[in-house]
């Protein structure tokens, strides 16, 4: 598809918009419909198309196989890690009231929002990785 | 209570069943994990469905109403979904390998070919 | 620090694997994996003294109380399960080291590791949490982590038995969900300690049965109940060696303590024994898993596979213990859980150690591996004499109580069929007695086959000498055992 | 030391015994003669204990708990000594009989075969010892695993065949009927430990105790009552040392012995001799007993008419226990031992035959005693004392066992008594006659026939010798079997 000029254009301009609308879902999730999962996946749809319309190559060159895995590995790390500062700050796991020591709301926010984060990285690394791998079948044989 | 009370469980028995048959009658790896999927779709639809409450709106904070849907099981099929995600990619790409070591995907050649050696 | 152990006790392995899978590189993976199952077996042991001492832990994630938020409980049976699964994990990692460096190949261990420590984390988050769907969670994190696990193995028959084991494993789990999700319905809460109380208030509806049944039918098909078994031996007897070792030893008995917990905490000894008569259900199933899965035994010619269909047979002991529903005959379930991890744990690494040699366990290939292999075979004849029962092995202890369970109950042709079937494991044990110690060995086949390395001997044998040490004095773990039993039912009444 | 230590070391000598030999199977002499020393030894510690027992002493050690209840545990008791005394005794002899019958014969895997062998000592120990149940079953079973290397020891497929048959009847029935009996005994005393009148009186009805006594009888295997006997004639596939040794005298004195310590121990006399299934059971064991002797004359190969002599033999000491009185169980008692002695001398010299000549049939054997003279002088003397006549051991203990079947009024058991030992007149003597009286087929001479080596010899006089020693000088055994009863 890599020739058809209406299709290369198109997805050039939507492709920011894609991501962009991911991070709206994400930020807006804590207190409205959204949240990691969903903007994960609509994050990396806007890989899945990129790689579509100019191929795996290109996109590797973007967004490359490894950094892909590590964001896998790294959001469950963020999430996780949440938990342990709360822990550390002496409250139960993931207890956000105390990320904040001023404001225990300002708390819930910043940890929902942290935890969500790692939810997205993850979603969104796993996703490509996924499609990439499936992808990159046909070429490894 | 009528039958038609109970829709949505129809609903989902007939998925389930449907589902269910894909997975146990068909030999194509491929097909049975669409069967899967099928199977776990109408449990989402079941756990959906439950969170509904007549007459009510979405579970997000507003003024002019004062009864929501259970948010609760959203979230838990949210969950759910994802592992379903998970499993059929999973599924899948055991199946790739498969092809690639087998060169099929039809579970009866497969088995010929494992009672052979 | 003390206070956060029951969830410690799921993060430690889950933030290990990711960093596994971050370091890419197959030693650090490696010393991490063990570092953090052996701070996960550390743990455990406090928490089992902790239990011991003063009873029940609950712990409230993100400092929700119990019935809103997600309520981590230890009881003495957790507390128990946790100390079997933690201990084999931290016996089965440093013996990876060799094992999977061989089976799996370099380029992939640190994923190894990565899929090892969450199937890990997933098996101590079912025991650890007090709510129905996050036990459905960390059902799917252990699940999917062991079918890749293997799929790893180097036959390709390992794809199809993982493949087999991904289809029958997501159905067993999607029925546990709808049986969750049927309860959620009737009662509106998912603790499992708030379910004990919300249910029996319920009027009586067809719905809670169903849900019972549906947990039933997903929890038996996740244990490889007869005849829900199919499953298994392939994914055994296929998967790299110190995955068998792990799975065998861990997965099923995690399975059972969902078991236990689902019928004997949230529905209750009265319901699921005395309405839903599942007593009589398991009590033939169970035999017959034991009949004939020894029976299957001693046809193998794989020993790997052999082992596998017998711990069909063992996994029938704990359901026939269990279908008791007495103090002692749950002890002996309990107990049982124990005693055939370790001792299936040093069976499937012995092989494992053979397979390292070897390249195969087919009992054909092992003549006379008696004097090739001296500690390897020594340990495995250990394992072996453990799993029919032999006097001062862990395995004596076991069926000791269990048939003093079927005496109890007045079950006498029970307590007879277990007893010969503890000759069937004879038979098949003997089978390899005799292939390993009175007969030559083919040198033409392989002529440098020598001991195996240190690195494998060891584990297999900490495993081994477990075996005796809870053969000769099995104090600890029969009170662990009873004390989990008691409280079951005294929670269940 | 004191004389709970010593009881340990008893049981510990043999297995030190074992791993020497392991260690020192290069030097042959070396692992010989530490075989010897250790057999000594172990026969002088068991000694040690007769005198605190004549004291009156008792001597008990918990080695350890396996769960509540479930105890290792040793103790001294008059027949359990007895028993000890004789089978470490024997082990010196048989220790030094093997030597010259191993060695002349050139077999493999000695070292295995002598370690082994010690093992065996050491769970015959054990369960002389033992102060409960459960460690009397674990030392059987020991016995059981450690002598199937032995049985198989030539490694033929027959002898595999014959290995599997031996495993299989004796863990089958020890699995399947004795393990459910202790956990039954278990079930309805709350305790195996061995006590005086037995702990299972007034626990349950006539008839559960029936049923347990059946199965305690059959589940013994070791004691070879039909119909599980098969193992006993399967196991002479081994070299003779060890029929001599194991299957005369250690192994299925560890059966007879388990079954008269669970008839005094655990059941108690007064209650044994009550229960209904008593007076069926004596029946059943008689039928052995003829059975036995009669099969032993059909049998042409002398080890395998020995085995079935000691089938015979071995359900003199059941029905001693099953007849529950004070004379029959001092005859039993006496019986282990005078059979042990008669028995081995027997097999010594069966296996001197084939050392010296490789002939295993009877029929083969004419005329063979004018060149083996002291072999088949010693296979008399043995023949005596299996038949029951002076001046051999076995008299006495026979009479005691009549006193005992007059004692329980089974004046019909007295005749299948007298009726067995005339059989065995008759299938014993055969054979020395046949060596002395007859000549060799065909009219040749036995041209180069030689006594075995002097080891066999040497072991196959002190054998004999005490065979008729007891004869003479029976007051020990008796003194030991008394205390039994007046401790």
């Amino acid at each position: 598809m890599e020739d058809n000029v209406i299709l290369r254009v198109a997805t050039k301009i939507l492709t920011p918009y894609i991501l962009l609308f991911a991070l709206y879902v994400q930020f807006h999730g804590d207190y409205g419909p959204g949240g990691g999962f969903q903007a994960g996946v609509i994050f990396a749809s806007g890989f899945v198309l990129y790689t579509l319309i100019y191929g795996l190559e290109t996109a590797r060159l973007v967004l490359p196989l490894r950094v892909a895995s590590l964001c896998g590995a790294l959001g469950v790390l963020i999430y996780a890690g949440v938990g342990i500062a709360t822990m550390i700050l002496g409250g139960e796991f993931l207890d956000y009231d105390y990320l904040n020591s001023h404001d225990a709301e300002h708390g819930q926010h910043l940890g929902i929002l942290l935890v969500e984060l790692g939810v997205l990285t993850t979603v969104f690394g796993v996703m490509v990785v996924i499609f990439y791998s499936f992808a990159g079948r046909r070429e490894a044989k | 209570m009528n039958a038609v009370g109970f829709l949505n469980y129809w609903f989902v028995v007939v998925l389930m069943m449907i589902g269910f048959y894909i997975l146990i009658a068909q030999g194509n790896l491929v097909k049975k994990i669409i069967g899967l999927n099928i199977f776990q779709t109408s449990v989402f639809i079941l756990y959906i469905s439950m969170g509904k409450i007549e007459g009510a709106t979405a579970p997000i904070l507003n003024s002019n109403w004062s009864v929501y849907s259970n948010p609760l099981p959203h979230v838990l099929i949210l969950t759910a979904i994802v592992v379903g995600v998970a499993t059929s990619a999973l599924g899948l790409s055991l199946v790739v390998r498969i092809h690639e070591a087998y060169g099929s995907v039809e579970e009866d050649q497969i088995n010929e070919m494992d009672r052979s050696v | 620090m003390m206070s956060h152990l029951p969830v410690l006790q799921v993060i430690v392995p889950l933030l290990a694997a990711p960093l596994c899978a971050l370091v890419r590189h197959g030693r650090t993976a490696w010393a991490i994996a063990v570092a953090s199952s052996w701070v996960s077996l550390w743990m455990a042991w406090k928490i089992f003294q902790l239990v011991q001492a003063d009873g029940a832990i609950s712990y409230n994630l993100g400092g929700w109380p119990a019935p809103i938020g997600i309520e981590y409980k230890i009881d003495a049976l957790s507390a128990f399960v946790l100390i079997i699964v933690t201990l084999v994990g931290a016996v089965v990692t440093p013996y990876a080291l060799k094992s999977v460096g061989r089976e799996v190949g370099t380029s992939r261990e640190a994923l190894f590791y990565a899929a090892f420590l969450l199937c890990l984390s997933g098996l101590l988050g079912i025991v650890v949490t007090g709510d129905m769907f996050n036990v459905f969670v960390f059902l799917e994190i252990s699940s999917l982590s062991a079918y890749a696990l293997i799929a790893l193995g180097r036959d390709r028959r390992a794809l199809t038995a993982s493949y087999q084991y991904l289809i029958m494993g997501s159905v067993g789990a999607t029925f546990i969900v709808i049986g969750i999700g049927m309860l959620y319905v009737m009662t509106g809460s998912l603790n499992m300690a708030d379910l004990a109380i919300l249910l029996p208030e319920l009027p009586s509806n067809r719905t809670i049965p169903v849900a019972f049944a549906f947990l039933s039918v997903g929890v038996c098909l996740k244990l490889a109940l007869f005849p829900l078994h199919m499953w298994l031996p392939n994914a055994y007897a296929y998967a790299p060696s110190a995955v068998t070792a792990f799975i065998a030893s861990t997965a099923t008995k995690v399975a059972i303590y969902m078991l236990l917990r689902f019928f004997f905490t949230v529905f209750g000894v009265h319901f699921s024994f005395s309405e839903m008569q599942l007593g009589i259900i398991l009590l033939p199933l169970s035999l017959i898993a034991i009949f004939s899965m020894s029976l299957v035994a001693i046809f193998q010619t794989n020993v790997k596979r052999m082992l596998a269909y017998s711990s069909l047979a063992q996994i029938g002991y704990i359901i026939l213990g269990i279908s008791f529903f007495s103090n002692t005959g749950l002890t002996a379930g309990i107990l049982h859980l124990f005693n055939h991890a370790i001792i299936k744990g040093s069976l499937f690494m012995a092989l494992g150690c053979v397979m390292y040699r070897l390249n195969s366990v087919e009992l054909e290939n092992m003549r006379g591996l008696g004097k090739k292999m001296p500690l390897t075979m020594g340990a495995f004849m250990v394992g072996g004499f453990s799993l029919i029962g032999v006097p001062f092995t862990a395995g004596f202890v076991s069926k000791w109580y269990l048939i003093q369970g079927a005496i109890e109950k007045g079950l006498w042709p029970v307590a007879l069929l277990i007893l010969m079937t503890s000759l069937m494991a004879v038979v098949y044990i003997w089978r390899v007695v005799e292939s390993v110690y009175f007969s030559e060995f083919d040198e033409s086949q392989n002529d440098d086959c020598t001991e195996a390395p240190l690195g494998l001997l060891l584990p297999t044998w900490a495993l081994a000498l477990l075996c005796l040490y809870f053969g000769i004095n099995a104090t600890l773990t029969t009170s662990g055992a009873s004390l989990a039993a008691a409280n079951l039912l005294r929670i269940g009444s | 030391m004191s004389y709970s230590q010593i009881l340990c070391l008893i049981v510990i000598i043999p297995f030190i015994g074992a791993g020497l030999i392991l260690l020192s199977g290069k030097y042959p002499n070396l692992r010989d003669s530490l075989g010897l020393l250790i057999a000594a030894v172990l026969c002088g510690t068991v000694y040690q204990l007769v005198e605190p027992l004549r004291k009156g002493y008792s001597t008990e050690v918990t080695l350890l708990e396996v769960t509540s209840g479930i105890t290792l545990g040793l103790s001294v008791e008059p027949l359990g000594l007895l028993f000890a005394l004789v089978a470490s005794f024997l082990w010196i002899v048989t220790g030094l009989y093997a030597i010259g019958y191993m060695r002349s014969h050139q077999e493999e895997n000695q070292t295995r075969f002598f370690a082994c062998f010690a093992i065996a000592i050491g769970g015959t120990m054990g369960v002389s010892f033992s102060s409960n149940l459960f460690t009397l079953f674990a030392f059987y079973e020991l016995l059981t695993l450690c002598t199937f290397p032995l049985v198989t020891h030539h490694g033929t497929n027959e002898a595999k065949k014959a290995g599997r048959l031996y495993l299989g009847i004796l863990l089958s029935t020890s699995i399947g009927l004795q393990l459910l009996a202790i956990i039954w005994t278990w079930n309805l005393a709350g305790t195996l430990d061995f006590k005086e009148n037995g702990i299972l009186s007034g626990t349950a009805s006539n008839t559960v105790l029936s049923v347990l006594i059946v199965m305690f009888v059959f589940g013994v295997g070791k004691a070879a009552v039909m119909p599980f006997h098969r193992w006993l004639p399967a196991a002479m596939v081994a070299p003779t040392p060890v029929s001599a040794l194991l299957h005369a005298v250690a192994v299925v004195k560890v059966g007879v012995f388990t079954i008269l310590k669970v008839a005094i121990y655990i059941f108690g006399l007064e209650t044994l001799a009550e229960l209904g299934s008593t007076p069926w059971l004596r029946w059943i064991v008689a039928a052995t007993i003829i059975l036995g002797s009669l099969v032993a004359f059909t049998k042409d190969n002398l080890k395998a008419r020995l085995a079935y002599s000691t089938i015979s033999q071995l359900s003199y000491i059941v029905l001693a226990a099953l007849l529950a009185n004070e004379f029959a169980i001092i005859g039993g008692g006496m019986h282990i031992a005078m059979h042990a002695f008669g028995k081995i001398t027997l097999f010594f010299a069966a296996g001197a035959v084939l050392v010296a000549t490789h002939k295993t049939d009877i029929s083969d054997m004419r005329g063979l005693g004018r060149q083996m003279p002291l072999t088949f002088g010693a296979f008399l003397v043995g023949s005596l004392s299996i038949i029951g006549v002076p001046p051999a051991g076995g008299a006495w203990s026979k009479w005691f066992l009549g006193l005992g079947t007059i004692e329980a009024g089974e004046q019909g058991l007295l005749a299948v008594l007298m009726l067995s030992s005339l059989l065995s007149l008759v299938y014993l003597l055969e054979v020395p006659i046949r060596a002395f009286f007859s000549s060799p087929d065909g009219g040749q001479e036995n041209v180069g026939i030689k006594e075995a080596p002097w080891p066999c010899l040497l072991a196959m006089g002190i054998s004999s010798g005490m065979t008729m020693g007891l004869f003479l000088f029976p007051d020990f055994l008796y003194e030991m079997m008394r205390m039994v009863f007046s401790p």
